[in-house]
This record gives C-alpha cells, structure tokens and sequence, in this order.
C-alpha cells in the first residue's frame, strides 16, 4: 500500500527472477523451449523478439498466469510453483498487461488501489478521502499529476488507461515489474515521462522486465537484452555491445534492409477531399486531401484527434460539420456500410475493442467485412473464402497458418495482421489505417509496409494514422500533424523530419 | 344498511385469468352483474395471493360497493379477509370456500360429494375390475383437486380396481395431459378408465389414446362441465362422464347473493349447487352450445 | 435423427464438424458438442438399466413427438442467444402461434391457417428486434415487456379455448411419415437450414459474429440492426411454428399456452453449450440439449418419480449436465 | 435516508450523489437515476389526473405495504446482478421462507420462525452462489436448476398451506410503526444498509467491480467466489426475508407462494437502470423501479384496466420506462 518511492533500496544487481529451463506448450504451439533466464535488482532487462516468439507467454509464466510444462521459477534462489498471478504478485512480481485489465465502472482512484483500498481505522469501513489522496500522490510520483483519480475509468482515452494500469502495478512496491509494450498507445512526450519514472524504480532496486517492438527505446532505456526466436532463448547481452541491426538479426535470422519500399509517383485519379470537418469534442476545421497512389501520413500526439478523423470519415461518428467530396461526388457516410460501399475501409486501431471478433477463426475475421464479395445470393463460397483469407496469411505471413484458428489463440503482433487482412480483402479505393503496426515486430512490419506501397503504386489511395515518427517519415508522400483536434501542420517528404514533425505536433515551433 | 343501490359497483376478484374455468366465472359473473345493473370491475391475481391480497385492497381503496371472489384453489386468506371486514364491505365467495369463515356467502359445489358421484359411474363402467389411472393438476397443494380425487377414491377403494397414480402434474391442461398420458401408455400395458382432475387435462389424454389406438380399451372421464368434454360425451365416445362444476349456476346464485347482501337482507351463508353428473344420459340436456366454456 | 447425423460426408473433413456449429473453431468446439453427446448417452443408458419401458417403439415414439416443440423453441433461442440477447416471449408466441392456426384452420383450410401462424410470429419476433436494436435496449426487459403483451393480444383473439373441427387439423402435429412424427421432419428441417444459415451464409455469419463482438461487427459494414432484427424474427417464426405443431398434436388450442417454455429452451442451449451473452453455442449442442431435457422429463414419468421430486431430480440433472458441458470445455 | 445522503466521502468522485448509487461515475449516473425519478413523478401525476382514490390515506397505505416484497427481492437481485448474475430462484426462496416462517411459528414463537426462515433462505442463496462461483457455471441456468430444486424442498416440507394461530403472526407484515408498516421500515433498513455495504465495504466494492471486469478484480487478490457466493447469500437472505413478511401479511403460507417473482425483481433493477451482465446499477435506481412498477399494477386496478389489457399496458409501459431511462443514459 506504501507508494513506490516510499523505500530506498540501492541498485546491487542480485538476482531476484529466474526462470530456469521453462517449458510450455499450448496445444500443438510450442511457445516457450527451456528457456533459462535471469533477472537483476536495479537492471531494466529488455525482451525482444518477434511475434508468437513467446514474449508475453514468458512474462505470463513468471507472474504466474500460466503454469510451466517444465522447468521452474526461483524468487530469491527459492524455487516457487506459481499457479495463480496472485501467487506471483504476493512475492512481488507486478505486471503491466499488454492489454486493458481495468474495470471501467469505477474510479481511477479504486482501479489503482483495487482489493487493498484504505480503511478507517475504527470502522474498517472505506476511507474514501484517503483512497483519493493515495492515488493523487501515486500519479504525482509517476510524473502525472494532472490525472483527474476520480474520473471513471471507462472515459478515459487509451494512453489514460495505460498509465493507470501502471499506477496499479506499482501501487505496491514491485519488486520485478514487468511491462508489456508499455508504449504501444503512449505519445513521445509520455514516453518520456515513463522512462523517466522507470528509471526512478530502477535506480531503487527494482528489476524491471520490459518487452517492446520498437528497437530504439530498448537502446535507450534497457542494460540488457534478451532476444527470443520460436519460443526458444537466442541470446542474453549487454544492450552496449550490440546495435539494432545485430538485434534484427538475432531476432529475425536475417539482416533487415530496406525496410521501406521504394515508390512509384502518384498517378491521378479518383481522391478524397475533406474541407472544414468538424467534431465537437474532438476536432474542427480540417481540411485535406488524399488522392490515387498517394499515401498520406497523419502524425500527431496521443489524443490529437487523428482517430476521430478517420472514424468521421468512415461514417463509425457522425460528423458535426464540414464536406467530404471522393471520387467527385459529395459523400457523407452516416454508417460504415456506406462508406464500405463507396469503396472506403478503415482499419481501427483498437484490435481487441472494435477489430476482432474473440472466439472466431481467422478465416471468419479476415473476411469479416468482405463477406458480400464472396457470396452468392448471401451464401458465402467457402472455397473462395479460403482462398482469399489464406493468400492473405501468406502475405502477412500470420502465424500459425491455420485459418481454423481461433484468433484469441494469437500473439498480439498476428491478431493485428488478422486484422489487416480484414481490411485487404475489402479492395477499397482508399484505405485508412490507423496505427497499422501496433505491436507488430519489425519483421512483419517489413511485410505489411511492402504490401501498402504495392496497393498504393496500383492507385488506391492510403491515409496512413501513425504515432510511430520512422513508420510516418518512411512511408509517406506528404504528412499531415494533428495537435489538439487541429490540422497545424504539412508537409511534404522531402521537408519533413523527426525533429519538425515532433515540433509541430507538441506546439513547441 | 340502505335499500339495494342499483348503480353498486361490484369488485370481482379471481385468482387468474389463464384457465378457461376462470375466465368463464369471471364472464358469467359480469353478466349477471350487468342483468342486475351493477357495475363490474374485475383484477386479475395471475395466479399469485399476493397479488390477489393487493388486488383486494386496491378495490376496496377504489371504493367498490361489494367483492365476489374466485380465488380457487387458494384455502384461506385470514389478512385480506380481515381487511375487507374492517372497510365493511360484503363478500361473496364463488366456486371455493375459504376456511376460516369471514366471508358473507358462498357458492359452489362440493367438490368432494360430486367426485364421489363420478367414482360411482367410474365403478359402475368397470365392474369392479381392471386399472383406473388418475391423472392430478397439481401443484401438491391443490386442494380442490384432491377433494375431487378423494371423492372417486371412496367409490373405487376397497373394491377389486387397481389404482395407478401418474406421477407427473397434468398441470391443467391439455397439453400437460397429453404429455402425462403418453409417457403412462408407453408404460403400462393395461389401462382402462383414466380420470382426471379436470376436463382439459381428460380431452389432452383422450387424444393421446387415440395417438397409441387404445381408444377401444380406455375410457376418461373428466370433471368440470366443460362444453368440449359434454360434446365428446353427447357422441358418445370413450369420453364416458365428468362431474359438473358450472361457472354460470355458480354466477347466477353469487350475484343474487350479492344483491341482497347490498340490500341489506340476511342470505345463507354457504349454498351447494346441485350435484351434477354428466354422463350419457344427461349430457344432451346440459350442453349449452354458446357457453364460453 | 440419424440421417442429419452425419450430414457433411462430403464436405472437407475440417468442415463436417463445423456443419452443425455456430462456430468454426478446432478442438474446442469438438469438445463442446462430444460432452452433451455422452451426458446423453449416459442418460440413455440408465434409462435402459431402470426400465424395459424406455426403448419400445410407443415410447420413442412419444419422446419424438414431444421434443419437437421444445426443439424449434430452442433452435430460435440459440440463434438470439448467439447474439448476445434473449427472448423470453417465445412462450407467448407460441401461444399465439396456436391459436391463430385453429382459428383460421376451419374458415380457409390447414395451409393459410399455417401461414397466418407463422406470419404473425415472425412479425411478433422482428418487432422485438427492431425494439431491442434500433432502440439498444437490453434484450430481457423487452422481450419480457412484449411476453406480457403477446400474452394479453392472444386472450384478446380469444379468451377461450378453439378447437376446430377441420378434419385434417391434427396432421401436421400427429401426422406419421413413415415412422416418425411430420413434426419431427418439420424440425430437423429447420435444424439443418438453421444449420446452413449459421455456418454458409454471410448473415447467419454476421449473426454468430455479434455476439463475440458487436462493434467489430458494425465497423465490418454489416448491418447490425437488420441481423438483430433477423435473429429475433426467427426466434418468432419458429416459436409459432412451434405453437401450431403443439396445437395440432393436442387439437385444441389454449390462449394460456407455452407459459414458462423459455425456461426450457434457454436450459436446452446452454445444455448444449450455449453461452448467454453470446459467441459461442451450436445447433448441434442445443438438438442434444433438446434431448436430454425431452429424456429426463419421459424418464422421471416412466420411473414414476412423484411429481414434487421431478422437480427436484430435473434440477440437479440440469445442473450435472452443464457441469459435464463446462469440464468438457476446460479440457 | 436524510442523514446518509451527504457523507464526507463515498465511492464516488466528488458527490455526495453516489451514496445509494453502486457505481462511481459522476454525471451519467446522475442522469440514470433521475430519468426514473422523473418516470416515476410522470406515473404520480396521471395517477392523481384519472383517479381520486389514489392520492388517499389508504391507497398510499396499501402501496406501501405491496411494495414491500418485490423491494426486497429487488434489491438482493441487484447486489446479484451488479455482479455480472442473476437469480431466477428467488421465487422459489420466497416460498422457502414462507413456509418456515409459518411452519416454525407456532412450535417456537415469532422470532425464531423469522430466523429461521431468513438462515435458510440465506443457505439456499450461499449455495447458489458456491455453485456457480467454485464451478464458473453460468447464473442463470445454475439458478433455473435451484429454483426447481428448493420449489421441490418447499413442497417436501408441505404440501398443503400452513395458516399458524400464534397471535401476532400477522404483525410483521401488517403491523404499523407510526404511519407506516413494520414491513416498509424493514425494507428501507434493508436499502440502507445495502447501499453502505455496497459503497463504503471492501466487499461491496469488491461485487460492484466482478461486474465490471472479473479479470481484473481476481488480479487485484481479491477472493472471487466468495464475493459472489456472498452476493447469492444476500439475494437469498432477503427473499426469504420477503417471503416470511408477505406470509405474515395474507396470514397462510402457501408452498407455491412466489412463482415467477423473479420477473418482477429483475424488472424492477433493470428499470432503475442496472444492466444484466454487470457493470451498472444502483440501490436507489431499484428503489424507484420497485415503485414504478408498483403504481402500475395499483393504478391499474384503481383505473379499472380491463384483465387483458393490463398485460399489454404493463408491457408498454415497461418498454417505455427503459426506454426513457435509455435516453436518459445517452444524453
Ligand atoms: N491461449 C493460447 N492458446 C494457444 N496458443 C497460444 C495461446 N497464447 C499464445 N499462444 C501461442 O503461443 C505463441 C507465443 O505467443 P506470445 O503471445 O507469447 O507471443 P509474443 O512474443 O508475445 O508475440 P507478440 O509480439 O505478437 O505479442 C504463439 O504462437 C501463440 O499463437
Ligand atoms: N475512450 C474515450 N473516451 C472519451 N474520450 C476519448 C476516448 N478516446 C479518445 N478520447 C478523446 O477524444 C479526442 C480525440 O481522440 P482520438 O482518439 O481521435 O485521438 P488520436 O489522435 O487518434 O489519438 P490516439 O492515438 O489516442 O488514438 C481526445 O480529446 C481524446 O482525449
Ligand atoms: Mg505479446
Ligand atoms: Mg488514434
């Protein structure tokens, strides 16, 4: 219950974690093959690795989520059967979930202190002031003060819930924590504010274990890395002895070259123009355009607007002003199957809320919203339908190959391309992805930008959301920044960079 | 009290309005009220006294001159009895009479005595011989089902018929005596009268020996007087007799007793309607083919 | 039965067990449907042991019969339940089912008498639908707000019973094709369209999809209303079918008709698997769920179990079957 | 109710609102627990337009009395459905409690037959609750199965209705305290005291957040099953406690007293704006909701509604009021 800078351990690299010859297999997946590992007090111990390497399967088997098939867990050199996260987290073990766990009902405040709230001391009934002011004070220890505790969860945007989900692994003094692509829905600036407040808890003596696609914040943040390929340990390093393209190629096997594909110019065609749209609440006064073979980027901070744009668009929210004109004609979706029918898809960036249907297989996700093509008098043609949706596993390269699957059986990184696969096989005129690439290693990544630059060189036109800065520099012809519901800034390829785009989109010219 | 108020309003109260016997007491009863020129509001218990006890208290807080009640197979309701002996009001009991006593008048049959008349036919059709399978409405706590049953039980017992329980409730219905029924015909190789509780339970299992071809060997008899089961009778088929329980002899006597109650003049207390039999006989001269039940 | 058992014999063999699911998943799924498959066979089994009177031909014979409402009761709630709804006014649609078909049975014959049943049932079941998905209500409150009204439509129609005179009026519920019940062939056909629907066509896809995530659903482009709409219309369709079989087989028709029967049909689909709250249940599950409650209401009578203990035995049968389905699940 | 409505701090953020609300949002759930306060002020007016008999002395009276029992089987149902469950055995828990309350009255006096009546309504909900929470079985089908079960036991303890002569049987029902009967002031203390549980208990913060998200309270260490075990429990104790006080009210318990009360309760819940499947609800809402319906089914009979169309006015009233609370929610 003590808030985490409460203790002031020093950083004396004793092991605490060990998973030793860790075994575990789902099914016929063989997730994880005796994996030895160990984890430091004080050190920020990365993992990396591709997807359905087995990264969130180990971080499972540590807190106890998941139970080994072989192999053990040692907590301070004792070895521990850990059946329950409970077990884990009574021995300090803290996790950040790649996904939400947050009961959205309930306060901020009550989500972080969930099951050890603060009781009268009398009474034993809730002290409610206190509960806010211990929260308060653990959102100012994280370097985010100015997060209302007593909103209800549920309205909070998506880099909101994160953070609390921080605040609730740290609420008692981890001893390991563990954080699961941490970043994936968090602007630059809160990524700071996180590394920040990581390397506080580092620098007091907790292992931190923390698992991210994006290469640059291990080299920046972690001392370690561990690199796992198939469910098997490739190796364990100092982050100074090796750089990006030595990870890649442990990761993938491979060197990664190029990882944006070359382009042809734009040809003319049929384009999008937007003019003076409007949201009340989350955006006004945008205009752009996005023509045939163009791929437009959109940048912009956590919250900027960008989503809300695309969902106008789509006809997902209604827009409260402004004119779209594609293909010449004015157009205002008032539902997705509309803008579907005119030949517009949007690929949401929220996979688990809105983009996958839990408990089917991929071959239903992926044709999901495609199903009129492939039928016949509303009989679908199960032989075209596989066909499709398998050609699409092979060029996203899904793993496990098997449209059968269940997508709840997927790694993060292969629901995405499920998920893309989904939006392919519409053959919409203009595509609108947001954050394709969320959670998708740099191998797949690879996949996916060689499969937009094709669909783009054959005349579609593509207005790609990313906060992801190299993702948006790389694959755009020109890119539009967002800051605070407003269009602030564009710019063409050759005059955009890191250092401008980021400008604009924090106001900071 | 005053003389008779022509424009009395007269709460009518039944247990619930599913049961065709229910609905034809309730019609038969505002008939009679309007021949007499009272006014009729009726609630409906749906099949609840609790609800029935709320129902009461609303008509009296609406202010209805007198209650009648059909609230068969409830045995007593000492609370809202008292309540309606604290507002004043008189109170009229059809078709089933409460233990306990506060009411002003009752109507019905004596259930009991009529079984007894059917168990005479039905002993009288089996000669002393062979299996008669009763068929109950349930739930357990049915009174007038099982004075009716005990009433057959007094003519058959002792003598050399088998008796064979289905263990099942036919619920009252049909579709619940053509369930029962089958699952017995699948079960037991001789059968020869079935009787049930009811009319509607006994036309349900009529169809199911008719389904197995058995109508030759079985014969049913029902109770109740209902107008499908006379007709069945009347054609003389294997439907051979049922005990009469007439909504609209009940209704006739219930609201003249509320009449004079309203008028002021003492009335007997609890009145028996005639013991009916229906068989072949009689069945002709008491099927009244506008009846609605 | 064993005709529809082995339906996909030429289909791929991935496909064959999925012919009769609402899902398309691997082992799992085949798990689902193998456990209410032996809680039944298990069931079968004692009732040889404990009575000769349980597999004679009169006996098989009446359970066929008496399955069959139930069964398409339930094969309409399994298609609501798989989006995530529920509808309780299946008993009152049955109801009215009913007694339109007696009431119109003797004025212009068996067929429109069948089609006015159905007609009215359908447009009883897309009214909730439309209700439940236009409005977004919660699918309990309504279809229990419109059971009472349906209820209190039918006493209006009529307050006593009908039995028609129509000479051919208890084929459809009585009827023998060979040696099974019309009724049963009537509902093994809507099983395997059902079936068909589920699994072939982009709106019974569309259908199985929104229960596991509406939104997804809606973002896709399908029309989410509509399908809603569609599910609950079926539910209709098939309950009042159900009500006109009913009504045929007992050749009288009761205003008071089908009270309670949701409970039954909800307890068949999870029985079988079903999940209430939707994304997952099968057609296959839910016939086997049909079954084992069609048996152990037969079984009790021909063990003669005394009424008030039925009640008691059926639910802690009910409550041994979903704990075998929930196990077969875990492994 | 006056003292309790302004403490320091509650659940929820910034408002003294919340304190019979069992989620701890700000504004939206203002709007939910108006809407039905205004639905309900809406009913009081065209309830004083059409009739002079309803704002008297004695109407008032007699729907404060009838009440009573639908308030506490609501409430219970909403400590259960905040949970993310549901309780279709109340009724027959109802029954069990009667019959008890009754059955032991005259042997041992007032105070035991109370106990024990509420200690067995209370085991019959804790083993519901162990049922479906050790197992993770659905609620509804675990509660379906138990309502047959305990409706069997109750028939097993009686068969034919218990009327006990013990002289003040009938007070706790009838009895009054002041202006009021001893029957209301139990169920307000009952509110009371489940909307402290609920906002200012571990426990009861604890049920309020399974319906949300189970995942995330089972993380948090908090014990699971026995949270939900005790929600069952409470639904339990209080139907019971609702059946001995209706039994002392009429003054003979029935065995088959209570069928089909769960529709009422669940409606009354979801009317004051709690959501089947969790996640939202309020002790207040289902204050209100108990009312609504009360008023409808006395108006009814003051308005003199005929049989039939009661059914269909209580329906499309049912409809309107959660359609109402709906928009209420959206704006
Ligand atoms: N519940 C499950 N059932 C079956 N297979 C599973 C399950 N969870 C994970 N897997 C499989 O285990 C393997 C490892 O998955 P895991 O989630 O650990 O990958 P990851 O490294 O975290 O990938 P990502 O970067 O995409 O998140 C994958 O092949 C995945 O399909
Ligand atoms: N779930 C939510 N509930 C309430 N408000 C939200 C929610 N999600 C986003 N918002 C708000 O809506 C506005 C626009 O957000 P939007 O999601 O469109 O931004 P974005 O630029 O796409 O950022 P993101 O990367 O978070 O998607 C912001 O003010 C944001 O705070
Ligand atoms: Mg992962
Ligand atoms: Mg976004």
């Amino acid at each position: 219950m003590t808030p985490a800078i409460a203790s002031q351990s020093s950083r004396d690299g004793r092991i605490v974690l060990v998973a030793e010859g860790v075994d575990k297999r789902y099914g016929g997946t063989h997730a994880l093959r005796g994996v030895t590992i160990a984890f430091r007090a004080g050190e920020i111990h990365a993992i990396v690795g591709e997807n359905g390497a087995g990264k969130s399967t180990l971080t499972r088997v540590l807190t106890g989520a998941t139970g080994v098939d072989a192999g053990h867990i040692q907590v301070d050199g004792a070895a521990h059967e850990l059946r329950t996260p409970l077990d884990g987290q009574r021995l300090g073990i803290r996790m950040v979930h790649q996904h939400d766990t947050l009961v959205p009902n309930l306060s901020v405040t009550e989500n972080v202190l969930l099951g050890h709230l603060p009781r009268a001391p009398r009474t034993g009934w809730i002290d409610w002031r206190a509960a806010h002011g211990l929260a308060a004070a653990l959102f100012g220890q994280l370097g985010w003060p100015e997060l209302d505790v007593r909103q209800r969860t549920g309205a909070l945007s998506a880099a909101q819930r994160q953070i609390v989900e921080i605040a609730k692994a740290i609420s008692i003094e981890p001893r390991v924590l563990i954080l699961d692509e941490p970043t994936a829905t968090l602007a630059h600036q809160d990524i700071e504010r996180l590394f920040a407040f990581v390397r506080r808890l580092r620098d007091r003596g907790t292992a931190v274990i923390y698992i991210s696609h994006h290469l640059d914040e291990i080299f920046e943040l972690a001392e370690r890395v561990t690199v796992l390929r198939d469910g098997a340990l490739v190796g364990t390093l100092p982050t100074a002895q090796t750089d990006k393209a030595g990870l890649i190629r442990m990761m993938v096997g491979r060197a990664i070259e190029d990882l944006f594909p070359q382009r042809a110019p734009p040809a003319p065609g049929h384009r999008l123009s937007v003019h003076g749209l409007a949201r009340t609440g989350a955006f006004a006064d945008v205009s752009f355009d996005v023509g045939a073979g163009e791929i437009v980027g959109m940048y912009g901070l956590v919250g900027s607007g960008r989503s809300e744009i695309a969902r106008c668009i789509f006809g997902a929210d209604l827009a409260t002003a402004g004119t779209i004109t594609w293909r010449d004609k004015p157009f205002a979706a008032r539902s997705p199957k509309q803008a579907l029918g005119e030949g517009i898809a949007l690929l949401t960036e929220d996979r688990l809320g809105d983009g996958l249907v839990r408990g089917m297989s991929i071959r239903d996700n992926a044709s999901l919203a495609s199903m009129a093509a492939i039928s016949r008098w509303g009989v679908l043609r199960k032989n075209l339908q596989r066909g499709r949706v398998e050609e699409q596993v092979r060029r996203l390269a899904i793993r496990p190959p098997d449209i059968e699957r269940n997508v709840a059986a997927l790694s993060g990184g292969n629901q995405q391309k499920v998920v893309l696969a989904k939006w392919l096989l519409t053959d919409a005129k203009l595509l609108i992805l947001d954050e394709p690439t969320r959670g998708v290693d740099i191998a797949a990544k690879r996949d996916i930008y060689d499969v937009i630059g094709r669909l783009a060189d054959s005349g579609i036109a593509v207005l790609l959301i990313s906060s992801d800065l190299p993702e948006v520099l790389g694959m755009s012809d020109r890119i539009l920044v967002m800051r605070e519901g407003r269009l602030v800034g564009r710019f063409g390829r050759a005059e955009a960079s890191e250092e401008r785009l980021l400008a604009s989109a924090s106001g900071l010219h | 009290q005053q003389a008779p108020k022509r424009d009395a309003t007269i709460g009518i109260v039944t247990l619930q309005m599913r049961a065709p016997y229910f609905v034809a007491m309730v019609r038969a009863l505002e008939a009679e009220g309007a021949k007499r020129g009272f006014k009729t509001v009726v609630a409906d218990g749906g099949g609840d006294a609790a609800k029935v006890s709320s129902d009461i208290e609303d008509l009296l807080a609406r202010g209805v001159d007198g209650l009648i009640m059909n609230i068969s197979p409830l045995e007593s309701l000492p609370g809202p009895m008292a309540a309606i002996k604290k507002a004043g009001k008189p109170v009229v009991l059809v078709n089933r009479k409460l233990t306990g006593g506060e009411y002003d008048a009752w109507v019905g049959v004596d259930n009991r005595v009529i079984g007894t008349g059917v168990g005479e036919v039905i002993a009288k059709h089996m000669g002393g011989k062979g299996v008669l399978m009763m068929m109950r409405g349930g739930p357990e706590d049915n009174s007038t089902g099982n004075a009716r049953r005990d009433g057959v039980l007094s003519k058959v017992k002792d003598t050399g018929i088998q008796l064979l329980m289905a263990p099942e409730f036919g619920k009252w219905t049909e579709d619940g005596g053509i369930r029962v029924m089958e699952d017995m015909l699948a079960k037991h190789k001789q059968i020869n009268v079935v009787f049930c509780e009811n009319d509607s339970m006994c036309l349900g299992a009529q169809k199911a020996i008719a389904d197995a071809k058995r109508t030759g060997e079985i014969s049913v008899v029902g109770f109740d007087g209902q107008k499908s089961a006379i007709e069945q009778i009347v054609m003389g088929t294997n439907y051979i007799g049922s005990g009469q329980n007439s909504p609209s002899v009940i209704a006739r006597i219930g609201v003249e007793r509320m009449a004079a109650l309203l008028a002021g003049q003492k009335v007997e207390k609890d009145t028996i309607t005639p013991v009916v039999v229906i068989t072949k006989e009689n069945a002709a001269s008491l099927l009244d083919p506008n009846s609605p039940f | 039965m064993t005709a529809s058992d082995r339906p996909a014999e030429t289909a791929a063999p991935k496909d064959s067990r999925a012919l009769f699911s609402a899902r398309t998943l691997g082992i799992e799924l085949t798990w689902r449907e193998l456990i209410p498959v032996l809680c039944f066979f298990l069931l079968l089994t004692v009732a040889a042991t404990f009575t000769d009177a349980f597999f004679t031909e009169r006996n098989i014979g009446n359970l066929l019969r008496q399955i069959v409402a139930n069964g398409l009761i339930s094969l309409g709630m399994l298609i609501v339940i798989l989006t995530g709804g529920i509808d309780l006014s299946v008993g009152s649609v049955v109801a009215l089912g009913g007694v339109l078909f007696a009431g119109v049975a003797d004025r212009l014959g068996i067929p429109a008498a069948l089609a006015a049943a159905v007609t009215a049932g359908t447009l009883a079941g897309l009214i909730n639908g439309t209700i439940i998905s236009r409005f977004r209500l919660q699918p309990f409150i309504v279809t229990l707000a419109t059971m009472g009204i349906i209820r209190g439509v039918v006493f209006i129609y009529t307050e006593s019973p009908l039995s028609p005179r129509h000479e051919s009026f208890r084929d459809l519920g009585a009827a023998l094709v060979g040696p099974v019940s019309m009724g049963l062939l009537i509902m093994l056909a809507c099983y395997l369209a059902a079936s068909f629907f589920l699994n072939r066509t982009a709106t019974g896809r569309a259908t199985v999809a929104i229960g596991g995530n509406v939104e997804a659903v809606r973002l896709a482009g399908v029309n989410v209303p509509r399908t809603i709409t569609i599910a609950y219309g079926l539910s209709g369709m098939l309950s009042a079918l159900a009500g006109a079989i009913l009504v045929s087989r007992l050749g009288i028709a009761q205003p008071s008709l089908g009270a309670a029967y949701e409970l039954d049909a909800i307890a068949a689909c999870v029985i079988g698997g079903a999940v209430l709250g939707g994304g997952s249940g099968s057609v296959l599950g839910t016939l086997f769920g049909v079954f084992t409650l069609g048996i152990i209401n037969n079984l009790m009578n021909l063990l003669g179990v005394k009424s008030f203990y039925q009640e008691l035995v059926k639910g802690a049968v009910i409550i041994l079957a979903v704990l075998l389905v929930a196990r077969g699940r875990k492994s």
